[in-house]
């Protein structure tokens, strides 16, 4: 399944790209999304490595079957609000 | 949302005075606010300074907004408030402007001092706003700090 | 007193907005204020509520003022802070309004959140300033509490 | 030696004073002081009994000497501020 990702902060700076598609399998967890987008995005794989995927405002664990799902999803690095 | 939470990203300076009437409640005899403000100065951890010349905060807002209400849904499940407002600014943030704004209401002050670092301490770890240092000399960073409890 | 240290003794309404400014300082990331505002509910030991109509402080002025700089000076002393700024109404407080604001500015936000209590703590066991409650059947009451320490 | 004693607070409403004037010895101490006022006003007397004095702005200890002070005396019943 086609999945689109939405980037932001250091990984769309560095990738200049609001979002990103890639193709997962519907069983895919998202750990095996992040995988995917580190190898396509291997200038923020440092930065990959230590992010979160969200789907619909909510985090999901690395170990959850997300490929399948119809949300929004989000990679979300390390934030540094406040 | 109940009028016990206000949440709210802006694009504007943060002012307290429009802030400040959203905590009353009359049977809360506290009211505490924390204004986190762009610093000049940042010392590293091997004694350098750092000269800040401006922030630039970057949010995926839907998700900041909803992260920040379980927040404060949370804060009031967990402590004696009555009332909690956040306000975060993005866009650029100058030195000396408040990038975010916290206040809480409760019926007797431990409440409050209790509540507004935890609340600090959660947006700073879970809330999906990020920045960009501009430093004097022009160079630029997004802050991502290294997770302490990565999961 | 230096820049540093703002302590005022008010009979008007405290307005946030007015005092807001005068923690700035180019080096502090962190603003925090206090406010403590006539409640209208008190619950006793016994469990039960108090209605409060409205609350009268006096002082010993100028002493007051005395022991609030040196409490000011204190917490400059004990944690990071930059700025204080200490506001105290006399006279007439009506429910909902404060009777007392206090204000910090730190480099790092923990210097703020631990100096909040810490000074709302100390004046509230060494200034001399006192409270008289009128309650809603229009009897008063000033309150001296039972010292903890007594020495 | 004579001493003026500012007074406040439920002290000052039960006596209806705001001061009062007292005859010490010049090597009293403060306990001593507030003995004096606990006898010139009894209304108060278990209020004076946790009160503490201060001259010239400081609380000065009980033990202290104080008969003697020029300074200004003030009867400082527990405080309620804040």
């Amino acid at each position: 399944m086609k999945q689109r990702i939405l980037l932001f902060a250091g990984v769309r700076s560095a990738s200049g790209l609001d979002h990103i598609d890639i193709d997962v399998d519907d069983d895919a967890t998202a750990q095996v999304v992040l995988d995917e987008l580190e190898r396509q995005l291997p200038d923020s794989g440092g930065l990959i490595r230590i992010s979160r995927l969200a789907i619909d405002g909510r985090y999901v664990g690395n170990d959850e079957q997300v490929g399948h799902c119809s949300g929004e999803f989000a990679l979300i690095p390390p934030v540094s609000g406040g | 949302m109940d009028d016990s939470r206000l949440i709210r990203l802006v694009n504007e300076p943060i002012r307290l005075a429009e802030w400040e009437a959203k905590l009353a409640d009359i049977d809360c005899g506290a009211q505490a606010w924390f204004a986190g403000v762009t610093r000049r100065t940042t010392e590293t951890n091997d004694g350098q300074t750092l000269l800040t010349k401006t922030l630039f905060y970057e949010a995926h807002p839907t998700m900041a907004v909803g992260q920040l209400d379980q927040l404060a849904i949370d804060a009031i499940g967990k402590f004696e408030l009555r009332r909690v407002v956040i306000v975060h600014r993005l866009g650029e943030v100058p030195l000396g402007e408040a990038s975010v704004l916290m206040g809480c209401a409760s019926p007797h002050r431990k409440d409050c001092f209790a509540a507004l670092p935890w609340m600090m301490d959660r947006l700073k770890q879970e809330v999906p706003i990020w920045k960009r240092e501009t430093f004097q000399d022009e160079s630029t960073e997004w802050i991502h700090p290294e997770p302490r409890d990565p999961t």
